[in-house]
């Protein structure tokens, strides 16, 4: 397929070229040459002779450079070649996308996809909307994880000792030292990541089959070990259970961020949304109280946020167990308890609430305890969730680490006792605790094979690199919920000579096969037999790979009743005087560090605190104002004595309200080997700053501060010591005013507060839909006549804030469909991001001192009365018949008064002419949208591109255009479905239908622009009037 | 006096200019506008014969115009389909043979050096078609006439659907030797049909073609 | 009757000057060598001149992002700098058409001079409207021309349209103003030269004037029409300049009295370069008999008033923000005084609307220095007007996310010297090369004074 | 074929006219004046009548406005009516400045440009000129010597303070 798709590029007229604007400037270049050629003889005449010849002179010379230039004129443009195939493939048309189904690898949830391919290209990742995980969302890592297929920095062949070699030559020499240890029955490990592939599961144990001593040791860098090792203990199995946020009414959410980054997010909020639909026939509202130290995307978006330091999490817990069993009238688990950490109403509530709605209620916790996770499953239990929320007959698969493992095989390391080590999917030396100790026992390991795509920190020590494939260019398959078997396939033959490691493992055992085959034949023997329907393989096979799953029995452990563990209070420690609780947490872009090589998912603006390129201390306003520190100033966070460069990173400070003020809140994933590359992200100009950091990385590493201790490994608790250094970093922020209300010392009376959201609760909207609403301003009176009217298609959007997460992924669906350049930290940081999607997060304080987060998607909203319109001089940017706002680059000569103009600030500029370094990346570019050149404006079209192929291809089949014919990039990324788009004039249409919603509101619709875009009334689930949620009292 | 000569000096070079710029008049165009670009090909395919004489059918090769945005040049395995059996002009052919058999023998394989070109592409023998061993195929690099600016997207498939013909746009291509960009492809000569056959329709039907900034740009 | 107004004044033109030393004295700098004075401005003038054409250059080659504005404050420097010298512009026009028109006889000793500094100022105003754009090389897209894109024209409805219509319409005017004043005096020059490539050139530019009557006759006649047209286009440029703010519905931008009130503040703005640039002029070129104190102070008067209409403008607008009761208004004109911009607000308040108050009193208004210093402090005020104007409304509009602060680059910074540069190198070569002051238009005063006044025959 | 013309030269405007006014007196036919400023007074002693260039002015303006509010017209609501941001077909308004321009330009530079043809001025005229010192601080009276008796224009000349007066012939360009 390499070649057809090489062949694609240049069969394609309209694939964006960079020197698009070389092209123009060349036709000036060339004009200009002429001219200056026929004035010598202009200036020539007048000399000597009077003036009656001058003018003679002066037509003369006219003439000839009339002709000169005439004759200019006809010279051609770069000649262009277009290079067929030779053969046809059948499948490809060139210019015609192609649609795979496969399954995600950003993490190991497994979600569905779509791969549309272009001229062989995978340019876009979509959301399989059949999947029975995903249910058609995919997240901004998903979406992004394309890039990494076009990564030049990718190893494209074997390493030996950091020397590229060949295949035969690595394989060579492993075999040998490999039968060396066999014979030597030496230990051999295998660490991996959670791995949900049972093809892959299996041919790495029947590798490990022929050594005496091998284990498969298994741990994930955000661990939830602590919820397997609780249920085995209550269970008697260790496994995850799978949560259906769908079926809960109540949830209670403990330290867990599973709209966000925990174990499952996209299922999570898929499901989690299904419990909050408002407005059609089945009016769901769950309620959601989140309990936790720092200000998560799931606390962000809870209906009761109690803010708790995380040493107090198991008293809380222990409390609402003690309630829920009395309610239950069971006798409480508990003799005596320590008063509660919060109100005790506010306890009793919870207990009622989630005891009200018995079997329909849920309690998650995302921390790493064993004890509270323990306790966890007893309230659960004591609620009957067991059955109905939590789903044990079908567990997940999608994370299996056991921090107990990880530990041992670290014992072992240090030792030396290990013969051989084979890292999959890993990256311990940078992930783990104790990284650097790690990284000297390695180098005493005799064999240390790495399967790593790229030279990370544990990669690069070790002895072979067997460069494992990108997913896209693989055959795989996953389980990630037990009788849910998804496909991976190949989307594009391999770009550099890697091999998929189940290939390599099959090598080593004797039996070399092509992935595909060993697929296959894995599938003829475990999936297979495993079918629902009686069907013959071939057609079992086919069906799964188009649709890139299939429905199994599941044959996982069945889920063991009850049995109560002595669950006990995890001892609170009380934090030692002038220190505070150290919180390390994933972000929803970079997790622990995978997406630390895609620029995308650096310049993503995290969803709370919307800084992009650097990690950083996060620290509540109250915490910081103490130490004296303010925004962008370098905190030192020293772990115990603050001895050793290991215990202490350097980091600028970010104000975090809603956070607790014991807490400091660090992300992990930053720093890693590899980040080095951003350097040279960025326009380079006078005045530029880098992107890196002064050792030249993204960001710094925070897991050396997290512990891995008695089988635990603990990422938050600890308590540190913030110093302040003295010097400054300023955030790259895309926001800078953070609150929906303005400057107390600036603001008007009455007018403090914008009203550009509109939100309520829901039992104001259970008595008035319209509740909530600021009135709305239709203008009755129109000063101009009604020139313009849209008799056909009427394109409207209508986002539903209830519905909204603030989750991103649609900023980067929005990124790759359209080709929006990456800026750089820099350019972020003088506020020039150039998303055309953004992410509005609003901070609104309460009565009760917590604080209330909104988050509001803004795009272009394609006003009908659009100020930009107006403003521009040459009209490059107009209105079409169907109401869509157009941008018109190639026309744009750059005034930036439209920009100006938008009271939205949806239009972004092209300042510079950004590089894209990487050549390589080239080919993830959408050949269907123009790359922008310098000195244009450009902004959200809502995929017009999408628009316009799917209405030729109606054209061409002879057929209306259906509703969801077109779905925008943003629309069809969503998790939470939060987006609807369509035809406004087609009564049957869902947009038609959200339209009359009385909770469709306008943003600022009293300036009569008259957007496109309107919003769902923002709901949350509380008392009438009243604010909601609890701040905890020390 | 001096003055006169230069005045007469002068008028001849007015009326020198003139007559070169009337003789190039034809070529006055503003860049960009490549009407009436003509290269020579790799190949020397001729349109005329293949679709004026034989009557192939334009989407017969350019089969990509239904069902894709590019029309698409044929891949050379198109060609072959009848290219196997044809290896030269049928005249040629029939000489040979009556020569064959004028002096009774086998008649030889005769191959146009045109279609020379296209076998060594596809790296066969004429004779029998097989892959001659050793010998890579290389792609044939045809030279694009009819270019828009890569900030405009053209559609063929609208276009056929509803029924313009080929040679409304890229002229009477069947009566071409060597294929010739007849129209400017400005923008205003297709805004200007866009606006037209929304008054008169195509081929009869009524059709609707918009005259949005988007329908081509962006 | 203005005629029996003035004859009751003292003599305009001081020093008893017959006919004869009018043309000697202005003629004179023209005529000698250029003073070292002369040699070290004009040098230090091309020297930041070049250093703006550097950064222009730079600013062209690389993107507008060498400049500090961002997706939230679009314009900055830019455009401040742009309105700043189109409102410099306005003194020359003014003095001569409006005054023309009212029979303002003492304007006769700076209108020329005036004049040339308003088609100064106005290029160095054009070239920003130019230079702001993403991609200039297009710019001539902003005019109607015919063209293949199915005769796509332009957006007469916009503002920026306008502003292309309005500043050429000003500039060509203000030329042809400039050069029809100069003829008369252009042929004196040219009289006074015996031979060589100066004689030529003046006499080409002169178009063989030879003070017939006949032709002075019509010549008055064209003059009082330009005078008129000038008027009209003083008042409506920058009028149209403001709509550019005015039509917008940016809070801050969006308001009903900026058309009087910019015009005010060009006015202002203008006489108080006049005053600066006069002052230097009168004493490096010995002109104190034709610039006199009187000259000074009647000017000094008019900044005076129009001072104080741009500082009733300013109420004005508070005003109608707090009154209108529009958060949004309110939130801008609070946040200017008190934002992150308060310290260019005030910067232009103090320069604005206190300092010129001073010239209520004659002792201030005819002192020179003080004089001078207070110009000074005007065309500095009026400069952070626009700044204020344009950045503090950007910079905070509707939805707080999008919030964003600006900081000039050393490439702006460097751009507005170069226009201070260009206009000064001008100015320079224009006092060296012209007269600078209307030769004929004086005589005509001085006749009359000693027609009044009598005087030594 | 040449003819005659008397040119006096006085040193105050006073005096010219008085000569202009002496000269009509007469019955001099008066060729012109040469002064270096507009002398008040001198139009009615020569009596000349007003100009009419205000006239061309006027003409020239109404064109430019025809034209702008006819090509704005035609452009955006006829040519290619375009929809931008839902403004009407026909924003007369909006055009008002552009048209108030236009007009204003074609008068100011049409009326200069009909002056300089008008008065036969050139880049490249040879200034035609009886004294040099016109354009300084002379000013020149220059009768047509055809009919009247050359001792009574000296008279005449001489009554006015003439500094200067001679008969010259010149060659007749009528």
């Amino acid at each position: 397929m390499g070649t057809p798709a090489g062949a694609g590029d240049r069969m394609d007229p309209v694939m964006p070229k960079h020197d698009e604007k070389h092209y123009w400037k060349s036709l000036e270049e060339r004009d200009g040459a002429i001219d200056p050629a026929a004035l010598p003889e202009f200036l020539a005449v007048p000399s000597g002779a009077d003036w009656r010849t001058t003018r003679r002179g002066f037509l003369v010379a006219a003439g000839f450079g009339l002709a000169g230039t005439a004759l200019s004129s006809c010279s051609r443009a770069p000649v262009e070649r277009a290079i067929p195939f030779l053969l046809q493939p059948e499948a490809v048309t060139p210019g015609r996308a192609s649609f795979y189904a496969s399954t995600c690898a950003g993490c190991s949830a497994g979600c569905g996809l779509i791969v549309k391919s272009r001229d062989g290209r995978p340019i876009k990742l979509e959301g399989n909307p059949d999947h029975p995980v995903s249910r058609g969302g995919l997240c901004a890592v998903g979406q992004a994880s394309i890039l990494g297929l076009y990564d030049s920095q990718r190893l494209d062949a074997p390493t030996r000792e950091g020397r590229r070699t060949s295949w035969d030559e690595a394989d060579r020499a492993i075999l040998s030292s490999l039968a060396e240890i066999r014979q030597q029955r030496r230990p051999v490990r295998f660490l991996t990541s959670t791995i949900t592939s049972p093809t892959t599961r299996a041919t790495i144990d029947a590798f490990l089959a022929s050594f005496a001593d091998a284990r498969h040791v298994t741990y994930d860098s955000l661990s939830a070990s602590a919820v397997l090792d609780a249920h085995e203990r209550t269970h008697g199995a260790r496994l995850l259970p799978r949560y259906r946020f769908d079926r809960a009414e109540v949830i209670v959410g403990v330290d867990a961020d599973f709209l966000g980054t925990w174990i499952s997010p996209v299922e999570y909020t898929a499901g989690y949304r299904s419990g909050r639909t408002l407005g059609d026939a089945l009016a769901r509202m769950s309620f959601h109280a989140q309990i936790e130290s720092r200000m998560s995307l799931t606390g962000a978006k809870a209906d009761l946020r109690v803010v708790l330091a995380p040493a107090q999490y198991g008293l809380l817990m222990a409390h609402l167990a003690d309630r829920v069993a009395r309610l239950a009238g069971a006798n409480s688990p508990f003799e005596l308890l320590a008063a509660p950490p919060v109100a005790p109403a506010l306890v009793d509530t919870l207990a009622e609430r989630l005891w009200h709605a018995r079997e329909k209620s849920l309690v998650v916790c995302g921390s790493n305890e064993v004890g509270l996770q323990v306790l966890c499953n007893a309230i659960n239990h004591t609620l009957g969730a067991y059955g109905g929320t939590i789903d044990l007959d079908r567990p997940s698969f999608q994370q299996q680490g056991s921090d107990r493992q990880i530990e041992e095989l670290l014992g072992d390391l240090s030792k030396g006792s290990v013969a051989a080590l084979l890292v999959a999917g890993v990256n311990p030396v940078y992930e783990l605790p104790g990284g650097e100790a790690l990284a000297q026992h390695l180098k005493k390991v005799p064999l240390v094979i790495s399967f790593s795509s790229h030279l990370d920190e544990t990669s690069s020590l070790a002895r072979f690199v067997c460069p494992d494939r990108h997913y896209l260019e693989s055959w795989a398959d996953a389980e990630p919920v037990a009788g849910a078997l998804c496909v991976t396939q190949p989307v594009i033959g391999p770009i550099g000579g890697t091999r998929q490691l189940i290939e390599s493992l099959a090598a080593w055992s004797g039996a070399p096969k092509p992935a595909y085959e060993l697929l296959r034949e894995s599938w003829m023997t475990r999936v297979y037999p495993r079918r629902l329907a009686d069907q013959p393989f071939e057609a079992f096979w086919d069906r799964a790979v188009h649709d890139g799953f299939v429905e199994v029995a599941a044959n996982a452990p069945a889920g063991r009743t009850f049995a109560a563990a002595a669950a006990s209070v995890p001892a609170a420690a009380p934090a030692a005087a002038g220190t505070l609780a150290l919180v390390l947490y994933p972000k929803v872009a970079m997790l622990d560090g995978r997406g630390a090589l895609n620029p995308w998912l650096h310049e993503l603006p995290d969803p709370i605190t919307k800084t992009t390129w650097d990690n950083y201390a996060c620290l509540s306003p109250a915490a910081a104002s103490a130490l004296h520190v303010a925004e962008g100033d370098i905190v030192r966070i020293e772990v115990g004595g603050g001895s050793g460069p290991s215990s202490a990173i350097e980091l600028p400070a970010c104000l975090q309200p809603g956070q607790h003020d014991g807490v400091v809140a660090v992300a992990l994933g930053y720093g890693r080997m590899g980040t080095e590359r951003f350097a040279k992200v960025g326009p380079r100009w006078l005045e530029a700053r880098p992107t890196v950091g002064d050792d030249g990385r993204v960001g710094k590493n925070a897991a050396p501060l997290a512990s891995l201790s008695d089988g635990a490994l603990r990422y938050s608790g600890a308590p540190v010591r913030v110093v302040k250094t003295g010097r400054r970093r300023d955030l790259a922020v895309t926001q800078s005013h953070h609150y929906i209300a303005v400057p107390a010392h600036l603001a008007p009376a009455g007018g403090a507060r914008r009203p550009i959201v509109q939100e309520t609760t829901l039992p104001a909207y259970v008595k008035d839909p319209a509740a909530g609403s600021h009135g709305h301003h239709e203008a009755k009176e129109d000063l101009w006549p009604s020139d313009h009217s849209y008799p056909g298609r009427r394109w409207k959007m209508v986002i539903d804030l209830t519905a909204c997460t603030g989750c991103s992924a649609c900023v980067i669906a929005c990124q790759v469909e359209n080709n929006v350049p990456v800026v750089g930290r820099d350019e972020v940081r003088r506020h020039r991001e150039m998303h055309w999607m953004r992410i509005d997060r609003y901070y609104a304080d309460r009565a009760d001192g917590g604080v209330d987060v909104i988050q509001q998607p803004m795009l272009c909203q394609h006003c009908e009365n659009a100020s930009c319109e107006t403003v521009c001089p040459v009209l490059a940017t107009v209105h079409s018949e169907e109401g869509l706002n157009q941008q018109v680059y190639n026309r744009c000569v750059g005034t930036r008064y439209c920009a100006n103009n938008c009271p939205y600030k949806v239009r972004r500029f092209n300042w510079f002419d950004y590089p894209r370094e990487d050549r390589l990346q080239h080919l993830v570019l959408n050949p269907d949208v123009v790359v922008r050149s310098r000195g244009v404006m450009e902004k959200c079209s809502m995929c017009v591109q999408r628009i316009q192929d799917a209405k030729v291809e109606a054209k061409r089949q002879g057929l209306p255009l259906s509703d969801g014919a077109v779905q925008t990039a943003c629309q069809q990324s969503c998790p939470a479905k939060a987006i609807t788009f369509g035809d406004a004039n087609d009564p049957e249409s869902r947009v038609a239908r959200l339209l009359k919603d009385p909770r469709h509101f306008r943003v600022l619709e009293e300036l009569n622009v008259k957007p496109s875009v309107g919003y769902l009334t923002l709901i949350r689930n509380r008392a009438e009037g009243e604010g909601g949620g609890a701040t905890g009292h020390e | 006096m001096n003055g006169r000569i230069v005045t007469i000096v002068l008028l001849v070079g007015t009326a020198l200019a003139g007559t070169l710029l009337a003789t190039r008049i034809g070529a006055v165009r503003i860049p960009g506008n490549h009407q009436g670009y003509e290269p020579a090909q790799p190949i020397a395919f001729s349109h005329r014969l293949h679709a004026g004489e034989l009557q192939v059918q334009c989407l017969y090769c350019h089969s990509g115009a239904e069902k894709s945005r590019h029309a698409g040049i044929p891949a050379a395995g198109t060609c072959m389909n009848c290219h196997r059996v044809v290896t030269t002009a049928f005249g040629a052919v029939r000489a040979e043979d009556d020569l064959a058999k004028k002096e009774n023998r086998k008649p030889n394989l005769l191959v146009s050096t045109e279609l020379r070109k296209l076998y060594d592409a596809l790296a066969v023998s004429p004779a029998g078609m097989l892959p001659i061993a050793g010998r890579e195929p290389v792609p044939i690099a045809w030279t694009k006439i009819h270019n828009v600016p890569d900030f405009v997207y053209f559609d063929h498939r609208g276009h056929v659907a509803s029924g313009v013909t080929c040679q409304q746009c890229h002229g009477p291509v069947e009566t071409m030797e060597r294929v010739r960009q007849m129209e400017t492809l400005s923008m205003g000569w297709c805004v200007n049909c866009h606006r037209q056959v929304n008054q008169i329709g195509v081929a009869g039907k009524t059709v609707y073609a918009s005259i949005d900034c988007v329908t081509c740009h962006y | 009757m203005s005629e029996h107004a003035v004859s009751l004044r003292a003599p305009l033109i001081t020093g008893d000057k017959s006919i004869a030393q009018v043309t000697d004295d202005v003629c004179a700098p023209m005529e000698g060598r250029p003073t070292a004075l002369w040699w070290g401005a004009f040098i230090v003038a091309f020297a930041v001149m070049l250093l703006g054409v550097a950064a222009v250059s730079y600013q062209i080659a690389t993107g507008i992002g060498t400049w500090g504005v961002n997706r939230t404050v679009g314009w900055a420097f830019d455009i401040t700098n742009f309105v700043f010298w189109i409102g410099i512009g306005h003194a020359g026009t003014l003095i001569s058409a409006i005054l023309f028109l009212l029979r303002q006889r003492w304007r006769t000793s700076v209108n020329r001079a005036a004049e040339a500094m308003t088609i100064f100022a106005v290029i160095c105003a054009a070239i920003f409207p130019l230079i702001h754009m993403g991609r200039p090389w297009f710019a001539y897209w902003v005019l109607p021309l015919p063209n293949t894109r199915g005769s796509l024209w332009v957006n007469f409805r916009s503002p920026l349209l306008w502003d292309v219509f309005a500043i050429g319409t000003y500039f060509t005017i203000s030329v042809v103003f400039w050069y029809v004043g100069l003829l008369p005096d252009l042929a004196t020059v040219r009289d006074r030269i015996k031979e060589g490539a100066r004689r030529r050139i003046f006499a080409f530019f002169s178009l063989g004037w030879n003070g017939s009557y006949r032709t002075w006759h019509h010549y008055e006649a064209v003059y009082l029409l330009l005078a008129a047209l000038g008027t009209a286009l003083v008042v409506s440029v920058h009028s149209i300049v403001s709509m550019d703010f005015a039509t917008s519905l940016v809070p801050g931008w969006h308001t009903t009295i900026f058309p009087p009130y910019f015009v005010a503040g060009a006015i202002f703005s203008g006489m108080a370069m006049v005053l600066t640039l006069m002052i230097i002029a009168r004493k490096t070129m010995r002109l104190e008999n034709y610039i006199t104190i009187r000259h000074v102070e009647i000017m000094a008067k008019l900044v005076l008033t129009t001072g104080s209409i741009v500082g009733l403008a300013y109420a004005t607008e508070f005003f109608i923000a707090a009154y209108s009761n529009n958060p949004y208004e309110q939130f801008v004109f609070i946040n200017r005084a008190f934002g992150p911009f308060a310290w260019a607000y005030w910067i232009m308040v103090s320069c604005n609307v206190i300092a010129p108050q001073l010239f209520w009193f004659k002792r201030v208004r005819t002192n020179l220095a003080a004089v001078f210093v207070l110009s000074l402090f005007v065309n500095v005020g009026m400069w952070f007007e626009r700044f204020v104007l344009i950045v503090t409304s950007l910079h905070r509009d509707y939805l707080p996310s999008s919030w964003a602060d600006y900081a000039p680059t050393s490439v702006e910074l460097a751009t507005l010297a170069g226009s201070f540069g260009l206009f000064f190198t001008c100015f320079l070569l224009f006092c060296r090369f012209l007269p600078v002051i209307a030769i004929s238009e004086v005589k005509a005063v001085v006749a009359h004074d000693r027609r009044t006044f009598g005087g030594g025959r | 074929m040449s003819r005659r013309i008397f040119v006096g030269v006085f040193e105050d405007e006073a005096d010219v006219i008085a000569a202009a006014d002496a000269s009509r007196a007469q019955g001099f036919a008066i060729v012109d004046a040469f002064t270096p400023y507009a002398v008040h007074g001198l139009d009615r002693a020569m009596g000349l009548k007003p100009s009419w260039l205000p006239w061309a002015c006027f003409g020239l303006g109404a064109a430019g406005l025809a034209f702008a509010t006819w090509f704005q017209f035609w452009t955006t609501a006829v040519a290619w009516p375009i929809n931008v941001g839902g403004r009407p077909w026909n924003s007369l308004p909006a055009f008002v400045p552009v048209m108030f321009e236009l007009m204003v330009l074609c008068a100011g530079v049409g009326v200069v440009v009909t002056f300089v043809i008008a008065r036969r001025l050139g880049p490249w005229r040879a200034p035609e000129i009886p004294d040099l010192r016109a354009t300084h601080d002379r000013f020149v009276l220059v009768l047509d010597g055809g009919a009247s008796d050359p001792r009574a224009v000296r008279r005449v000349f001489a009554d006015c303070r003439a500094v200067a007066i001679e008969e010259r012939d010149v060659e007749d360009r009528r």
